[in-house]
């Protein structure tokens, strides 16, 4: 008995928190999102609609021979883990990251240069090359900081130019210095310089799993301490709510504009290290722009904009990778199909606060008390 | 196990384009479906989650465990992976178009499991070349779009042709530097389109592209200047009144020949099939060709001596330069614009 | 006697709070009505469910008898309501004539006529002397002149319902003097008020009768003619209350702050805002600088503070130039600021009270260390305030401030900035906005802090404060000073010569 | 001299191709931002209008005999529509339901490219939809015979280019002379103070984001019809550029064209260098002559921001609590 009130206090705790209303919101978005998917596929082909709901929901377990869809669901989560980490954080100090791509693209090239030509570094190798991207997505991305700082000028439209001076520049550097003219496509970083996968090799030895995701983990810990626990997080968020009280303040609003924007670069730009520093994948002379930036920007809202949440929106995604994928083993749907969920799944999110307002409501009614959402005004 | 799951015995995997890129995913592709339709096989296409080694094998995994018994897989960015696939699946044939598997080292290890067929692009190329000058073109371009192995083959024979058939006619034709260009992508858009806008308002009277969707915009360009171009990989006559004719080679026909040996227990597995003029792997559609002068004749002709060897056409830079030299011909096209 | 506006029992709640319980106000028809209480009562609330900004939980409203729903502010409008904001309702980059026919345009052809609506616009200030220049855009007039917006937007509409909440707080004693005038104008008319101020000799000299809220509740309506001061007072705070401020004669000490032939031009326009100020401000004084909104005093302090270049001059604190220094290094030699726009300047309206209070040291040791916060230090400052300056919010240190009232956004502001016990407190209207108790409070606060011997710079446009707090007096004109008194020997009447540049005399 | 005239008559043209689109789509953003409401969905309504315009221009080009001009002007119109409809989606979510614009929008970004493919291979079996014939008015009577102006302006012009003259001096008439455009803009910077005088937020929000997605939707039909011969499933990233121009030119009609002229024109310099004086002499990899544009666009940016601002409410779904 008196464990049940315990208990039922527990839960009538939780329930009142805002971050689990907002929480069970994105966990609605997502069941809309696969109920509209659903739908489309019963449209298209009915016999193997469920057949096809199943394999998107069970994605990561699809092929658990040695591990591979598991892990190979860590593997396709981590860069978009991190390009969300990226977009997500300057959010929160109130930036627009579009320019994640250009910064990803930058940071991919330096670290597979430092991967190409600096074996001599021995076991540092990839250590040096990961750093070299970052470096590298933060030199990119404070220049729409500084912009903005000193000129005014708006981080949207700087970030999509950098995008493709990005891309031009790093399609011009490989051509000159790491080209494999055969393939048309720059070299493979020395096997130095390739993340290692450590246990992970032997927990899920089919897949493509490396530290990639501890990398990515330690940077959500970090983004969430700096954000949360930090003076300097404090500072960057005033500035991004509002740049005249900072100024009162004593703040620096440019140094933290360019702060925000070069750690934001930062992060992309290890995405773009972690995507390249790998066997078997190249980065590509073709003038295109790399979908993860902007992949990025709807998992980091999926995500509400926190560390955390990026963390576990960036893992979903990935789900969904590998279920679309293994979903052409159990039907004959076009491969489109899961894009196309996705951007539901994405759109349904967007619609959170609404859910959020039904899941208070439904609380409310249930708890019989006033159930606060927090409006997600630390989103933007 | 789970019999509910269809299988299918005919696979293919799709490279980083998709399966109607027009070019060698939907090439391999229609050869497939006819040759699966015809025989009423079970047959379907697979796309990776991404581009890279793992993933292509992956997929081929997943294919065969989808009940692939033949897989079918376009372009050089498989060659790594055919070379695992082809040890961890001994059961299952691989039919590799334009690559020969290989560790990673380039060096190339045909498994009995599987074949690797090549085109001699520079061939097909060389006969658009050929036919351009022949039937009264002197000034001429070629726009690449990536600067892939394929694409570069396409090119020299193009170049080769062309100064080949003004040896042989005696007019003077100019092919400059600055007219051999690759796009650095495959897409339609308006900055492929002014490009070759200007290339005809320097006088150039027709264009080859050998650039997948890109040849749309140098096709709009063509229609908006009254110029013409050149298709590419099949005959896309039917596109635009602008396109005189198409370096083809035949992607389906080869695949479609490898499935029926397949069938009949004679797959030629560990060989290298060279798909060539002599072998018709390359070809001007003349009956769709909106020639001038050029005739089928001569089409014949040229055809014949490049399938005798009588004509030997280059397929890299080193090889065009002897082979200019050897007909008393220059180009000012300089090797780093052919391999940038 | 016919009532046109009926609220009653209304109540509206707020996440943690129910801003309006159980209330009824009665408005008759040509009278001017006034809505009292404390900040944070539940005024503006009241009134914004009148204009049908807010939807109420219970209560209903009845229009000439008539019960009606009022579901936005466009239902207000036909039912002929309208209403003046606490916080303007004007769109800055529109002309005068835009934001007052917005909503009611004129159009041909559904092209604007906006020439028409000029026209009206003229007659109608001309009419009630309400001048303002209908090509002026918004973000280049006064604030005095945008209340004067406000007003025609109403007399456009023919509003017969008009609601002014805290017109006054930021107008100048001449403005205040002309609006009560108009007011009057407006009820001969036949037209019907509600006014919102805490300023109770304006209530007694323009009101009928008063509504008194406290902490939501109704309270009280009361005959103005017949009730004293103190008993509204009384009535609306539920206590007695002092009025004017108990000091003793300042006793000067050494000089904290000293400016030196002080220039500014402002960046945009290029016109010289500041002249040559020069004046000093004394351990255990209080300094004020007086003069209408617009005449270099806000300028004069950014530059101060640092949040404008200076031109020309020096800034010498405790004999130290503090010229250069940044906005922080100044801050840190000493100086409190309580900043003239709290929205602006003073607080980050999304992040928790507690977060605000720490706004100017968040970085001393008391709150992090080595950059990671002390989050217990953090909570106990702010429920140290909380209590000290009686901040009323809904969730205590984790309120948003946004969802604060005026007045206790700006106890947040006032505490924060008394409690760093600086040297040299700058206060730019520190009350704007407050009811009378926080009033009394705040300007206890003041003297405490002169009387421990701190130099208190103060800026007011309200005379009466200038003239309670004040040891001396600055009069400020089109940038410059242009008189010195001593507040014991001058009156209200001098100051206003002064202030509107009639009279002036030599800066000492 | 006769060489440089020649230039520009063969220059010109391209600077309006590319132009237009730029700045219609510019243009639809306008509305929706000066109602407060982001529109990065641009790309995506671009494809979506592209793709059913197209479509129903293959169905008029097979089916009837009507002239390619017809056939282009109701297949800009289709697009106009469907892009509208597609917005509607945009301005659901961000108006009816006040959810975060950026998401919805990047969800419309995401959905439009899988969903045109999608139904195209279910349907045609490929996701490249090809269309024929010329669309360039070669010559327009009598204006045509106009020395300079008529070359300029009236020969090798598309119907678009016309076609979005209009669009400009319509648009800027209703955004500065009209209830609409008042009240759009209103919305846009003080929605509180326009709640407060009647106007509907909801609404006009609504018809911004939907003017948008009609202009973002011809745009798509433009860009198809002016640079290639068929489509498939991308604008080539220029809904992102039209973004960004709608920010080089701060939210200003003029200054919009302004921007997209000058973007335009350095994209097709970046482009046709080979055929201009100066440029084609020197040798550098055609990667820089292509980064060109963007690095010009920075620099003019960075000179010409000072002043630069969004409109202030711009992005917060309205609340009416807010104070
Ligand atoms: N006043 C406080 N006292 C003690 N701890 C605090 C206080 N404020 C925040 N914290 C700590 O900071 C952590 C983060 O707080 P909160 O959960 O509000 O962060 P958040 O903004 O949701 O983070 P995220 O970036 O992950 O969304 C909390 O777990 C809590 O431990
Ligand atoms: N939108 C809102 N969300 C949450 N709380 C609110 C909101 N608006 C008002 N409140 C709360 O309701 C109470 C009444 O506020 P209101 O603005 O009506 O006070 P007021 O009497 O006008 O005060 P003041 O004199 O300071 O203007 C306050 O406690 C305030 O914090
Ligand atoms: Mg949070
Ligand atoms: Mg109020």
């Amino acid at each position: 008995m008196k464990l049940k009130t315990l208990g039922s206090q527990i839960v009538k705790k939780v329930a009142e928190r805002p971050s689990t209303i907002s929480v069970s919101a994105s966990v609605l978005a997502i069941i809309a999102g696969l109920f509209v998917g659903f739908i489309v596929m019963l449209i298209i082909n009915p016999g193997q609609a469920f057949a096809g709901l199943r394999s998107i929901l069970f994605g990561p377990f699809s092929d658990m021979e040695g591990g591979r869809s598991l892990g190979n669901t860590i593997y396709y989560a981590v860069p978009i883990i991190l390009t969300g980490l990226s977009v997500a954080f300057a959010f929160r100090t109130g930036l627009f990251n579009i320019g994640a791509t250009g910064q990803l693209t930058i940071g991919a090239f330096v670290a597979v240069y430092i991967g190409v030509n600096w074996a001599f570094l021995g076991p540092l190798h990839w250590i040096v090359a990961v750093l070299g991207g970052m470096l590298a997505g933060a030199f990119w991305g404070s220049i729409p900081g500084i912009l903005k700082a000193y000129r005014n000028v708006h981080e949207v439209v700087s970030s999509i130019m950098l995008n493709y001076i990005a891309m031009y520049t790093v399609t011009m550097l490989i051509k000159q210095t790491i080209f494999n003219a055969t393939s048309a496509r720059a070299l493979a970083p020395e096997t130095t310089a390739r993340l290692p996968q450590w246990f992970l090799g032997d927990v899920f030895p089919r897949s493509s799993i490396n530290i990639g995701i501890f990398i990515a983990m330690i940077l959500v810990v970090i983004t969430h301490i700096i954000l949360n626990k930090t003076t300097f997080g404090y500072e960057l968020k005033s500035v991004g709510f509002n740049r005249d009280a900072s100024q009162y303040a004593g703040m620096s609003e440019k140094r933290n504009i360019i702060l925000a924007m070069a750690i934001s670069g930062g992060i992309a730009g290890v995405a773009g290290a972690v995507m390249f520093l790998v066997t078997g994948r190249f980065m590509s002379i073709e003038n295109h722009l790399m979908a993860e930036g902007f992949t990025g920007i709807a998992i980091s809202l999926l995500g509400l904009s926190s560390p955390i949440g990026v963390f576990l929106a960036g893992l979903f995604y990935g789900a969904l990778e590998i279920g679309g994928f293994y979903l052409q083993r159990t039907t004959n749907f076009v491969p489109q199909i899961i894009e196309i969920i996705i951007a539901v799944i994405i759109y349904f999110s967007a619609l959170s606060l609404f859910l959020q307002k039904f899941v208070a409501n439904f609380l409310s009614k249930r708890l019989k008390k006033e159930v606060q959402i927090s409006e997600g005004s630390d989103v933007l | 196990g789970g019999s509910e799951v269809e299988t299918y015995e005919i696979a293919m995997i799709t490279d980083a384009g998709d399966i109607d890129d027009e070019s060698f995913n939907q090439g391999t592709w229609e050869g497939i479906v006819a040759y699966a339709e015809e025989n009423n096989i079970s047959h379907r296409y697979y796309r990776p989650a991404a581009v890279s080694d793992a993933d292509y094998i992956a997929t081929i995994d997943l294919a065969v465990s989808a009940g692939a018994k033949v897989v079918v897989t376009p372009g050089f960015l498989f060659e790594v992976a055919i070379y695992q696939a082809q040890q961890d699946h001994p059961d299952v044939m691989f039919i590799l178009i334009d690559g020969v598997p290989h560790a990673g080292d380039w060096d190339g290890n045909i498994g009995d499991n599987t074949v690797s067929i090549l085109f001699a692009e520079h061939e097909s190329g060389f006969l658009a070349g050929y036919a351009a000058v022949h039937d009264g073109y002197t000034e001429l371009g070629y726009m690449g779009g990536m600067a892939v192995p394929a694409v570069v083959r396409f090119g020299v024979g193009f170049v080769a042709g062309a100064l080949y058939a003004a040896n042989e006619a005696g007019v003077a034709i100019s092919f400059p530097n600055d007219r051999y260009t690759y796009l650095g992508d495959f897409d339609a858009k308006d900055s492929h389109k002014n490009e070759a806008l200007a290339w005809f308002s320097l006088g150039t009277e027709i264009i080859f592209a050998a650039a997948g969707g890109a040849g749309s915009s140098v096709m709009s360009a063509a229609e908006d200047s009254g110029n013409k171009m050149i298709g590419v990989d099949v005959d896309q006559s039917s596109i635009s009144p602008t396109v005189v004719t198409s370096a083809m080679k035949g992607l389906g026909a080869a695949v479609q020949q490898v499935l029926a040996q397949f069938y009949a227990d004679n797959f030629p597995g560990g060989e290298l099939l060279i798909k060539n003029a002599s072998e018709d792997g390359v070809a001007l559609p003349m009956d769709t060709s909106r020639f001038a002068t050029f005739s089928q004749a001569q089409y014949d002709s040229i055809h014949g001596r490049i399938a005798s060897g009588a004509v030997s056409v280059p397929e890299n830079y080193t090889e065009l330069i002897a082979f200019l030299n050897a007909i008393g011909q220059t180009t000012a096209i300089v090797e780093g614009t052919i391999h940038p | 006697m016919a009532f046109v506006i009926e609220m009653l029992n209304i109540t509206k709640e707020f996440p943690g709070i129910k801003a309006n319980d159980d209330v009824t106000l009665q408005l008759k028809q040509g009278e001017i009505h006034a809505l009292l209480g404390e900040n944070g009562a539940g005024k503006s609330t009241l009134m914004s469910v009148l204009f049908g900004l807010y939807q109420p939980e219970q209560g209903i409203i009845k229009v000439r008898d008539k019960e009606v729903v009022i579901k936005n502010p466009n239902d207000a409008n036909d039912l002929g309501i309208g209403m003046v904001h606490q916080h303007f309702k004007l769109v800055h980059n529109f002309t005068v004539t835009e934001n007052i026919v917005l909503g009611y345009e004129d159009t041909k052809k559904g092209f604007l006529q906006l020439d028409n609506a000029r026209k009206r616009i003229k007659e109608l200030s001309e009419q009630y002397k309400l001048r303002v220049d209908p090509d002026a855009l918004i973000e280049n007039i006064s604030v005095g002149q945008q209340q004067r917006v406000e007003i025609l937007k109403m007399l456009y509409r023919d509003s017969e319902i008009l609601i002014f909440d805290e017109p006054t707080a930021v107008l100048t004693p001449q403005e205040i003097q002309e609006l009560m005038k108009i007011m009057k104008r407006l009820v001969s008319e036949g037209k019907s008020i509600i006014l919102i101020t805490h300023k109770l000799n304006e209530i007694k000299a323009i009101a009928d009768r008063c509504t008194i809220l406290r902490k939501g509740k109704y309270i009280d309506t009361v005959e103005v003619k017949s009730t004293s001061n103190e008993v509204l007072a009384e009535k609306m705070v539920g206590r007695k209350i002092s009025f004017g401020v108990e000091k003793t004669p300042a006793k000067p000490k050494e000089t904290i702050l000293k400016v030196e032939e002080v220039s500014i031009t402002d960046y945009i326009t290029q016109k010289i805002v500041v002249k040559n100020v020069c004046f000093e401000v004394k351990r255990g004084e209080i300094l004020t600088i007086a003069g209408i909104e617009g005449n270099g005093q806000t300028e004069l302090i950014h530059g101060i503070t640092g949040l404008k270049p200076l031109t020309k001059g020096k800034v010498i604190l405790k004999e130290q130039d503090i010229t250069a220094l940044s906005i922080r290094q100044k801050s840190l030699s000493g100086i409190s600021h309580i900043p003239e726009d709290r929205q602006k300047h003073g607080l980050v309206l999304e992040y928790s009270l507690e977060n605000n209070l720490i706004l100017q040291n968040y970085f001393t040791t008391q709150f992090q260390n080595r950059g990671f916060f002390k989050f217990d230090n953090i909570r106990d400052h702010a429920e140290k305030l909380i209590e000290r300056f009686d901040i009323r919010s809904g969730k205590g240190p984790l309120s948003q401030v946004r969802s604060m009232s005026g007045g206790n956004q700006q106890k947040a502001i006032v505490g924060r900035e008394i409690d760093r016990n600086n040297d040299l407190l700058i206060a730019v209207q520190p009350t704007r906005g407050l009811d009378v108790g926080a009033i009394e409070f705040i300007h206890k606060q003041l003297i405490q802090e002169r009387d421990q011997g701190k130099a208190v710079l103060l800026i007011s446009l309200e005379l009466d404060e200038v003239m309670n707090l004040s040891d001396r007096i600055l009069v400020m004109y089109e940038g410059e000073i242009v008189g010195e008194f001593d507040p014991q020997k001058t009156t209200e009447n001098e100051l206003g010569l002064y202030m509107s540049g009639s009279k002036r005399g030599k800066q000492q | 001299m006769r060489e440089l005239i020649d230039l520009i008559y063969f220059l010109f043209p391209l600077f309006i191709a590319t132009t237009v689109p730029l700045s219609i789509v510019a243009l639809g953003g306008l509305f929706s931002e000066r109602s407060g409401v982001v529109n990065i969905a641009l790309e995506g309504i671009m494809i979506m209008g592209g793709f059913i315009g197209i479509i129903a221009m293959r169905a008029l080009i097979e089916n009837t005999e009507l002239n390619l001009q017809i056939i282009a002007f109701i297949g800009l119109f289709t697009g106009a529509t469907f892009g509208m409809l597609y917005a509607l989606a945009h301005a659901f979510a961000s108006i009816t339901m006040k959810s975060n614009q950026i998401i919805s929008a990047t969800a419309l970004n995401m959905f439009a490219p899988a969903m045109s493919v999608f139904i195209a291979r279910t349907f045609w079996n490929t996701s490249n939809l090809n269309l024929m014939g010329n669309y360039t008015i070669s010559k327009v009577p009598i204006l045509g015979d106009i020395p300079i102006v008529g070359q300029l302006f009236f020969t090798n012009a598309y119907l678009s280019t016309y076609i979005g003259i209009i669009i400009f001096i319509v648009a800027t008439a209703v955004l500065y002379k009209t209830r609409l455009g008042l009240r759009i803009r209103s919305c846009g910077e003080n929605p509180h103070a326009a709640d407060s005088l009647g106007v509907n937020i909801y609404r006009v929000r609504y018809i911004g984001v939907l003017i948008s997605g009609a202009l973002a939707g011809m745009g798509g039909v433009i860009f198809v019809l002016s640079f290639a011969t068929r489509f498939s499933g991308s604008v080539a990233g220029f809904g992102f550029l039209a973004l960004a121009v709608l920010i080089f030119g701060q939210w200003h009609p003029k200054k919009i064209i302004f921007a997209a002229l000058f973007f335009a024109t350095m994209r097709v310099i970046a482009d046709t260098y080979s055929v201009i004086p100066g440029l084609n002499m020197i040798v550098m990899p055609r990667e820089i002559y292509r980064m060109l544009p963007y690095i010009a666009t920075l620099v003019v940016l960075s000179f010409a921001s000072k002043r630069s601002r969004a409109p202030r409410a711009v992005g917060e779904p309205y609340d009416p609590s807010k104070r």
